[in-house]
């Protein structure tokens, strides 16, 4: 039983444990034991961690001649750190004050609970996967549980979730072709038999490989083409849910994108893949999806007015990030993308579960039912607020470190549209983060949230946590570099030399040790500055300029809608909804063609048509 | 800030001196401090009355304030010096009191125009309020029935003088006798007046509070203060 | 390099962009006046305001967030001014190059953002989500400008740009180098300062000055403190990039005043434009002189 | 091994002794067909573990094969053979449903189909193929109401029509080779049925034998029928009857038309019956033409499937087939109850978790979600196209895929209605108990494939290389050399 | 045209009895009217004449006739000449009918006489408070509402009396009549 077995084992546990006594009160703190038991299972496999080993499962299969085996490498031990870690975090949320109140709306809490675990466990059966077969039946593991999660809260949700389905299956099928075309040509279905047939193969098949694969995971990852499911699906998962989902499901496309084409088909023959008459090679190709995916969604998160809504857009735009990182593929680059797939799984975790607590106390999450709630829910505020600086990628927080990476490449590989784009899409994501935490937390307290408590201890003391590891990932980048730069090695990217603080880079480089305690001194000495000179008094919030007019609390004086009007003004009639059309355009030529078939057969004389088919089969006889 | 000097300052008799503290150092502090306070006045931009008509000419080029250290504010919030302008309404007065209140302190009242001083031309309107001096403390009334620039950019040089002698501290007699000040505006408004800054928490962490401050109409107030935040009913009222 | 010379620095970088950007302040002020053909406030009028402001006895604040913002406008400046190199002190440019620049002069912005969000006053709000428009505006050519300038010298240490900039004297002046990239920088000098064709979210005939309409006594004084750093650090990251940052002092000065007097003078001359042509214009002229110049850097 | 002749002769002269029986006793008369059917799938479970991997030529009369009829019985045949008398075991009519009419017709069904699986004689597969059609006009109307009758009659119409057609075909055959039996026709065909003549005797024979394999130009009759005849019935028919005319087919395929042109035409047909089926089955009305156009769909990668040349398209064909085989008379039965509008489906799995749970799986696995047989299956069939590297073996591939992307949708749309809170007007209805025993017994068995997939695989691969081995065929045969006709 | 408009418009003033009219000046025509006549009159000229455009509502207040006095300005703009009816009705009422239906501006002129001098328009949309909304007291424009008398009681004044002008004083000058005092 080798290690990566007792992990295993443990995450069917759980999967099992939650289906039999998901009911119980205290099922979810024995869930959550049972999280942290695999996290345990997992640190014990640290070796992965910082060095080049490998953990093989003792379970295969001999089928068909082919043989399936599971193993554990630094890169799916990485993935698998978050992936366990955000459901740890999930289900410590989903188990205290949320879980009486999600089983009072009449939702069952042991189908939640059980999701949560499948996908836990589906997700390490993928990061394990040892050939192409394996791979691809932990891919259709991964979707259906996400199906079962996205589809439990209402009929809405399942509506989405269907949608959700038929994309999914799509990118399945891609894959499947895929791998059966790389069978054909190599004969087996193992990670070396590709690799090694890969420098034989010519650029068309490569191009195909390569639009199979890349679509197939594109889909999972929503990139650009194939984004509209992810936001709706995500926004109407249960709370602790789309934590989850949003902290770590979407990376499932990149691990595999990275597996593949990364470690497989390597950059070397990317680069040489040129699109004729254009100047663009398939990595170009990759980058410029990853930049589109990063400004098209994060633009539609800005109109957004519900919460939920808005964060899921901005985990569709957050993907570009990591993808582009990677793709450019050299050390400070793929570094950038692979912390960012752990900074933005803890922050969005986070951001996500301040949004469901602030729906357990005041019922909404519509941006422009809130108001004022800072006084109220400090605690939740805190989270979102340190939340929405890692978002923003500004200094204290790891997402600076990890967005600074990116660009720091960008710069040394001399790719100038992709950095005004990736800027573009900061820029986009700090407006619409600042509405977030404007229309939610700041402003008027209106008066039916007068009474609004602090939400339960089970529900901020994760976010808290999740707070801190955010803030010390910040300080302390090495701890996550140290990972990276293992899984660099043993997928074949150059190797970032770092140190605790940050990376050393002789062209300017970054010590976040030095510049977290910059910010804080200046800080420090800004309150100095301020604390020093009179004492100053707590007003009402009535008690404000208005011009002369003596305000009133029924009047709702909050400005909440529509908040850049000036920009949307001006880039409004950009958002043509194009890919929303081309999506119902094919549904609605899918529905046209089925009509037609059911024409063909409701054909009453079957006389004149059977003739037909004779007379065309026997002279195509005669041609032959 | 060639010809500050020429501007000539009405004598006037030397009240008593304010109490100064004892350690040189701190003396020399606040010496400078009240130098500054002094050379930088925000004048808040609210033309109460007609006679606001003559602040822009002291603004621009030809009496030009900002030598003086003046500058027009658009909030009370920011704003030092309130200038009540031509007759006071008794509905201007309302929002004038609103304003005087959110200004923070030091803050001064310059009374331009003879309506602020006794109703002017204006006296025997029903609709005027006659004295200012009853419901805001004032530090310098400017005569005239639109006084030119000069006499207020002297009105405003005498004013500076105070605020430098230490004299300018006419704001705080809001708090200490605020009793008074709220019986003339209730006497005026009716029992139900209130405003939305309270006076009295404000005196009382700021250290104002003296035996006038509280008295038989702040008990008033007391009883018919609607809690700004219990507005439900209106609410109702008003979906209804 | 010991601690005790680092100390120094940290102390002596802050407090000298204070006293330069109060003397900007005054310049600004005075380059009015003359150009309203006013007298203009005496020499210390800007000291004169920050210690009044300061020495407000009834300061009003609507929570700590507010007060949180205010400390961070302040701060974030202050630690933004230890990454400038200045001739003589280098601070820890090496340890956080151009792009973490970038994102420390975001800080201020962001954390006046919270603490006027906290206000409940929606003029605030309303200049607030203005200055966030108006911050992506003049981000986008900033962005082109620093990236031509981090590729063309290969490196984001500011410190090394200064001095490969002097090593070859006048000749070596990014501007020479890179004239389109400069004038791109212009116009998004223009719109960092805030300053009048771009000072739509301060309005004060129209949101009573935006952001700061809640602003009494140190919170007010703090805003002034941090537009007087803002001018400093603007009108030296121009000179670090273009002008061959600061061999000494006799020369730094009056380099990054005239670098800063470009932007008041013309401020002083334009009404102010409303926050879609704002956007508009940033993302017209400079977006296509930056990109124009990137392309005579890129090859 | 000589008593498998019983498979055919038993339930036929026990179909005719029915209604004498029925005179003694009633109780006698209904129990006697399952009865009967116990008895011929014991003989032919001891036949298979006699036959291990060999296989036999039963003369019938003692005649040599050119003039005697001969029953070839190899691990192909007698899998089918035992399959239709198992499955029409398990479909029996019980309870007396459709009474003593529909009982002998189901028994002349078994007898005829296990006849048609192991015939090595051109005519006598064409006789008892006949014989099946005429029985399956008779059960599709057991249920007497009007729609059944008019579909009935269309199939009859169309039923004839392949009959005719593929009598001229065995004509064409007979005038260029002289014999009718399928082992000398192996030994003739390469210089006799080369040419064009053969290939229109193909074209006949296939399109003739494909109304019953749901062939895409002429299944048309496939919805009306599946969806007005009792759910058992159009188990038997999509389940078992479809199969045999496959095998059918496969048997000339292999034997007797190995040239390009007839894979190509399986393939083409192939592809058109994959993308009718589903596209039609997106809009489906009712559960039970759901299943209907789903069974086209899936006959249609059968036929893809046979159109690789070699044992790799047969095994992989085999997989489909008896996948399909399994899993279509269970969903069938399910439907029994739920055969109202799919609208009239939402809160169903309130009304029967364990009907919903057994539509989920078969639903996964008719998708190919990879731990169920469904997948392997798909996987050996696109592995195969794959391997052949032409463009329309990839367009097959990509139909197939195109297909189950549509068929996941459309299944999970029901899926998710079966889920969803009943309506407050009405629940829709639970199981009747037997239909649930059998149904749970095929997801039992599919389960059960789940874990003993290695084995079956390999025994699977036995049956397909033994069916593509001729020489075999011929040696077991070993027919007379006739004289060259005049 | 306007010519023969002004004959046509003195002939068809004959029709109504009990009218008084005097062409004060070619473009202005004061007309008095009684209580009642004054709706038809007004729907003629602006009917028939042209005078569309309402310019004012005034009220005059006879204390001593016991009467108010109700001027109304209408204007027309293609004879470029005003008509001001005047009418008076009686104090004590003090109830009138409100022309609004005419012209939509009268709501506004009514209103405001309504909380000045206290004339109840029946059929006006809206007599509530206009200006003085802090004012409870009796309509002020009335004659007999004494805002002298009110000031003294409601206001105490800023006791005034400069060294210098005591000095003035002792010297026998100073003010004695105050300003307004003089009647001439």
């Amino acid at each position: 039983m080798t290690p990566l077995d007792h992990l295993l084992l443990l995450s069917a546990l759980t999967a099992v444990f939650t289906l039999a006594a998901g009911n119980i009160r205290s099922a979810g703190w024995i869930a959550t034991l049972l999280y942290a038991a695999q996290g345990l299972a997992l640190v014990k496999m640290w070796g992965m961690g910082y060095g080049p080993e490998v953990a093989d499962s003792s379970i295969s299969f001999q089928l068909l001649g082919q043989t399936m085996h599971w193993r554990f490498d630094s890169l799916s031990w990485f993935f698998a750190l978050i992936t366990v870690g955000a459901g740890f975090f999930s289900s410590w949320f989903a188990s205290g004050g949320w879980a009486d109140h999600y089983r009072a709306q009449g939702n069952s809490l042991r189908l939640f609970h059980s999701a949560l675990a499948l996908n836990v466990f589906s997700m390490l059966v993928l990061l394990a996967s040892g050939d192409l077969l394996s791979l691809f039946i932990g891919w259709e593991l991964v979707s259906w549980a996400s199906f079962l999660i996205m589809g439990l809260a209402s009929t809405r949700a399942m509506g989405y979730a269907m949608r959700y389905l038929t994309y999914a299956i799509a990118g399945a099928m891609a894959i499947l072709m895929g791998i059966v075309m790389v069978h054909a040509q190599t004969g087996s279905f193992e990670f070396a038999a590709l690799a090694a047939a890969v420098p034989g193969m010519s650029n068309g098949t490569l191009w195909l490989l390569l639009l199979l694969f890349g679509g197939g995971f594109g889909v999972k990852m929503a990139l650009v083409p194939v984004h509209l499911w992810q936001a709706k699906a995500y926004a109407e998962t249960p709370g602790p849910g789309a934590a989850f989902l949003g902290a770590i499901s979407s990376r499932m496309g990149l691990f595999a994108l990275i597996l593949v084409i990364i470690q497989l088909v390597g950059i070397g023959r990317l680069v040489g893949m040129s699109i004729p008459y254009t100047f663009l090679d398939a990595r170009d190709l990759l980058a410029w999806v990853a930049v589109f995916t990063m400004i098209f969604p994060t633009y539609i998160a800005l109109r957004q007015h519900d919460a939920r809504r808005l964060l899921a857009w901005h985990g569709v735009g957050q993907t570009g990030y990591m993808l582009l990182g990677v793709v450019i593929m050299d050390d400070l680059g793929s570094a950038g993308g692979l912390m960012h797939v752990f900074n933005y799984a803890t922050y969005q975790a986070m951001l996500f579960m301040s949004v469901s607590a602030i729906m357990y106390r005041t019922g909404t999450a519509d941006l422009n039912q809130l108001g004022g709630l800072v006084t109220r829910m400090p605690l939740t505020f805190i989270a979102m607020l340190v939340g929405i600086i890692g978002l923003a990628g500004l200094p204290p927080m790891n997402g600076f470190v990890s967005k600074w990476l990116i660009y720091r490449s960008l710069v040394a590989e001399g790719m100038p549209l992709l950095f005004v784009g990736a800027v573009i899409g900061t820029l986009g994501t700090i407006l619409s983060v600042y509405k977030l935490i404007h229309n939610s937390f700041l402003g008027q307290l209106r008066l039916e949230h007068a009474k609004v408590e602090e939400a339960p201890w089970s529900m901020t003391l994760p976010m808290l946590s999740l707070a801190a590891i955010v803030f010390l990932t910040g300080y302390f980048p090495g701890v996550v570099l140290d990972w990276i730069s293992a899984l660099q090695a043993s997928v074949g990217l150059p190797v970032l030399a770092h140190h605790l603080g940050g990376v050393h880079f002789a062209q300017g480089g970054l010590d976040m040790i030095w510049i977290n305690s910059l910010l804080i001194a200046g800080i420090a000495i800004g309150a100095l500055i301020f604390y020093s000179t009179g004492r100053s008094q707590r007003v009402h919030q009535l008690d404000n300029y208005a011009g002369g007019h003596f305000l009133s609390a029924d009047v709702r004086y909050q400005y909440s809608d529509n908040f850049y009007p000036g920009l949307l003004h001006l880039i409004g009639p950009w958002y043509r909804k194009s890919f929303r059309w081309a999506e119902s355009a094919l549904v609605s030529l899918t529905d046209a063609l089925s009509l037609a078939m059911q024409g063909l057969y409701r054909q009453v004389q079957p006389s004149i048509y059977l003739l037909i088919t004779v007379v065309i089969a026997l002279s195509w006889v005669n041609i032959r | 800030m060639k010809d500050i000097k020429k501007i000539e300052i009405i004598q006037r008799p030397p009240p008593p001196e304010p109490a100064r503290r004892t350690n040189p150092l701190a003396r020399v502090f606040d010496e400078l401090v009240r130098f500054c306070q002094s050379r930088s006045m925000f004048m808040l931009h609210y033309c109460t009355g007609c006679g606001a008509i003559e602040l822009p000419p002291a603004m621009t080029s030809r009496f030009d304030m900002e030598r003086l250290g003046i500058q027009p504010m658009v909030t009370p919030r920011q704003a030092d010096i309130l200038l009540v302008t031509g007759y006071v309404s008794v509905k201007t007065l309302k929002r004038i009191i609103l304003t005087y209140e959110q200004m923070p302190s030091p803050k001064y009242v310059i009374g331009i125009c003879s309506c602020t001083v006794n109703g002017g031309m204006y006296w025997q309107s029903y609709a005027t309020a006659k004295v200012l001096k009853d419901y805001i403390p004032v530090d310098v009334y400017i005569a005239g029935c639109m006084p030119r620039p000069e006499a207020v950019i002297s009105g405003l040089r005498a004013l500076m003088e105070d605020i430098r002698t230490g004299r300018g501290d006419a704001w705080k007699k809001y708090y200490q006798n605020y009793d008074f000040y709220l019986g003339n505006q209730q006497r005026l408004f009716g029992e139900k007046w209130q405003t939305p800054t309270d006076v009295i928490a404000e005196a009382h962490h700021y250290g104002m509070m003296t035996d006038q401050t509280l008295g038989e109409h702040t008990d008033l107030l007391e009883q018919n203060e609607v809690p700004l935040d219990a507005l439900r009913t209106r609410l109702k009222a008003r979906t209804e | 390099m010991s601690w005790q010379e680092l100390l120094l620095e940290l102390t002596l970088m802050p407090l000298l962009a204070f006293v330069i950007g109060l003397a900007m302040v005054l310049m600004m002020r005075r380059i009015a006046a003359q150009i309203q053909r006013r007298v203009g406030p005496p020499l210390l009028q800007p000291i004169y305001d920050i210690v009044k402001l300061y020495s407000k006895q009834t300061q009003i604040s609507h929570g700590f967030i507010h007060e949180l913002g205010i400390m961070m406008a302040v701060g974030g400046y202050i630690a933004a001014e230890a990454l400038l190199p200045v001739p003589g002190m280098d601070g820890l440019a090496d340890k956080g190059g151009l792009i973490t620049l970038i994102y420390f002069l975001m800080v201020p912005t962001l954390g006046m953002a919270l603490g006027v969000g906290q206000c409940a006053n929606p003029n605030g709000s309303i200049g607030i989500s203005r200055a966030l428009t108006a911050m992506l505006a003049y981000d986008i050519p900033f962005v082109i400008v620093v990236f031509g300038v981090a590729f063309h010298y290969q490196t984001t240490n500011l410190a090394e740009i200064a001095a490969i900039q002097q090593a070859h004297g006048v000749s070596g002046w990014g501007m020479m180098e890179m004239p389109l990239l400069a004038l791109a920088a212009l116009f998004a000098l223009q719109g960092m300062m805030g300053k009048q064709p771009f000072e739509v979210y301060i309005a004060p005939a129209e949101i009573a000055t935006g952001p700061m309409v809640e602003m009494s006594g140190k919170f007010m004084g703090g805003l002034f403190v941090m537009q007087s750093f803002q001018y400093y650090t603007a009108g030296v990251l121009y000179t670090i990039l273009f002008l061959g940052g600061g061999e000494n002092w006799l020369t730094f000065l009056p380099k990054i005043f005239a670098v800063v007097a470009i932007p008041m003078t013309i401020a002083m001359l334009f009404p102010r434009f409303r926050t879609e042509d704002l956007v508009r214009l940033m993302w017209k002229w400079p977006v296509m002189a930056g990109l124009l110049g990137l392309a005579f850097v890129m090859n | 091994m000589n008593n498998l002749i019983l498979l055919v002769v038993l339930p036929l002269i026990t179909a005719f002794l029915l209604p004498v029986i029925d005179r003694f006793s009633t109780l006698a008369a209904r129990w006697s067909g399952p009865l009967v059917l116990l008895i011929t799938t014991f003989i032919g479970a001891s036949a298979w573990l006699q036959l291990g991997t060999g296989a036999v030529s039963l003369e019938l009369g003692g005649f040599r094969p050119p003039l005697g009829i001969v029953l070839y019985v190899d691990q192909l045949a007698l899998l089918f053979a035992i399959a239709v008398s198992f499955g029409t075991l398990l479909l029996w009519p019980y309870g007396n449903r459709g009474g003593l009419r529909q009982q002998t017709l189901t028994l002349l069904l078994a007898g005829s189909g296990s006849g048609l699986a192991l015939s090595g004689d051109l005519f006598n597969i064409y006789v008892f193929y006949e014989l099946v059609a005429v029985v399956s006009y008779g059960l599709a109307v057991s249920l007497r109401t009007p729609a059944a009758f008019a579909a009935a009659i269309r199939y009859l119409i169309i039923s004839g029509f392949g009959a005719a057609l593929s009598l001229a075909g065995i004509a064409l055959i007979y005038d260029a080779t002289g014999t009718l039996n399928l082992a000398q026709l192996a030994q003739l065909a390469p210089e006799k049925l080369n040419d064009l003549q053969g290939l229109s005797a193909f074209v006949l024979l296939l399109i003739g034998i494909g109304v019953k394999a749901e062939l895409f130009p002429v299944n048309t009759w496939v919805p009306e029928i599946y969806a007005t005849a009792p759910k058992r019935v159009s188990a038997l028919l999509a389940g078992l009857v479809s199969k045999l005319a496959v095998v059918v087919i496969l048997r000339l395929l292999v034997l007797i038309f190995p040239q390009p042109e007839a894979h190509t035409l399986l393939l083409v047909l192939g592809i058109l019956g994959v993308l009718t089926g589903e596209l039609a089955a997106w809009r489906a009305r009712d559960l039970p033409r759901v299943l209907a156009y789903s069974s086209i769909g899936q006959l249609g990668i059968v036929f893809i499937a046979f159109s690789v040349p070699g044992e790799a398209g047969v095994f992989a064909g085999l997989a489909m087939a008896l996948h399909h085989l399994l899993i279509k008379p269970a969903l069938f039965l399910l439907a029994e109850r739920w055969d109202g509008s799919l609208a009239g489906l939402t809160g169903a799995a309130k009304a029967s978790p364990l009907g919903a749970a057994l539509f989920v799986l078969f639903s996964l696995s008719l998708l190919g979600i990879p731990p169920l047989p469904g997948f392997w299956a798909k996987l050996l069939v696109l592995t195969s196209l794959a391997q052949m590297g032409a463009a329309l073996y990839y367009t097959g591939a990509v139909v197939i895929m195109l297909g189950m992307v549509l068929e996941a949708n459309y299944l999970f749309r029901i899926i998710a209605r079966m889920y969803q809170k009943a309506p407050s007007t009405g629940t829709p209805p639970g199981h009747g108990r037997l239909d649930l025993a059998i149904s749970s017994m095929l997801g039992a068995g599919l389960i059960a494939a789940v874990f003993l997939l290695a084995p079956l695989a390999d025994r699977l691969q036995g049956i397909a290389a033994q069916t593509v081995d001729v020489n075999q065929y011929i040696e077991a045969v070993n027919p007379v050399p006739t004289r060259n006709p005049i | 045209m306007d010519k023969n408009l002004n004959v046509w418009l003195d002939n068809l003033l004959q029709e109504i009895e009990g009218i008084k009219f005097r062409r004060k000046s070619t473009r202005r025509v004061r007309i008095d009217v009684a209580m009642d006549a004054l709706p038809t009159l007004l729907e003629l000229l602006q009917g028939r004449a042209s005078y569309v455009h309402l310019s004012a509502i005034t009220c005059v207040d006879w204390p001593d006739d016991g009467e108010f006095e109700l001027v109304y300005h209408v204007w027309s703009y293609e004879t470029q000449s005003l008509v001001s009816a005047h009418t008076r009705i009686p104090r004590d009422p003090g109830v009138y009918l409100s022309i609004y239906d005419l012209y939509e501006p009268a709501a506004f002129f009514e209103r405001d006489i309504h909380e000045m001098f206290g004339v109840f328009f029946e059929g006006s949309p809206d007599m509530e408070k206009f200006i003085l909304t802090e004012w409870d007291g009796p309509p002020p424009m009335r004659k007999e509402f004494d805002s002298e008398a009110f000031v003294n009681q409601q206001f105490e004044w800023q006791p005034y009396h400069p060294d210098w002008l005591k000095e003035l004083e002792e010297e026998g000058g100073g003010v004695t009549t105050r300003p307004e005092d003089i009647r001439w």
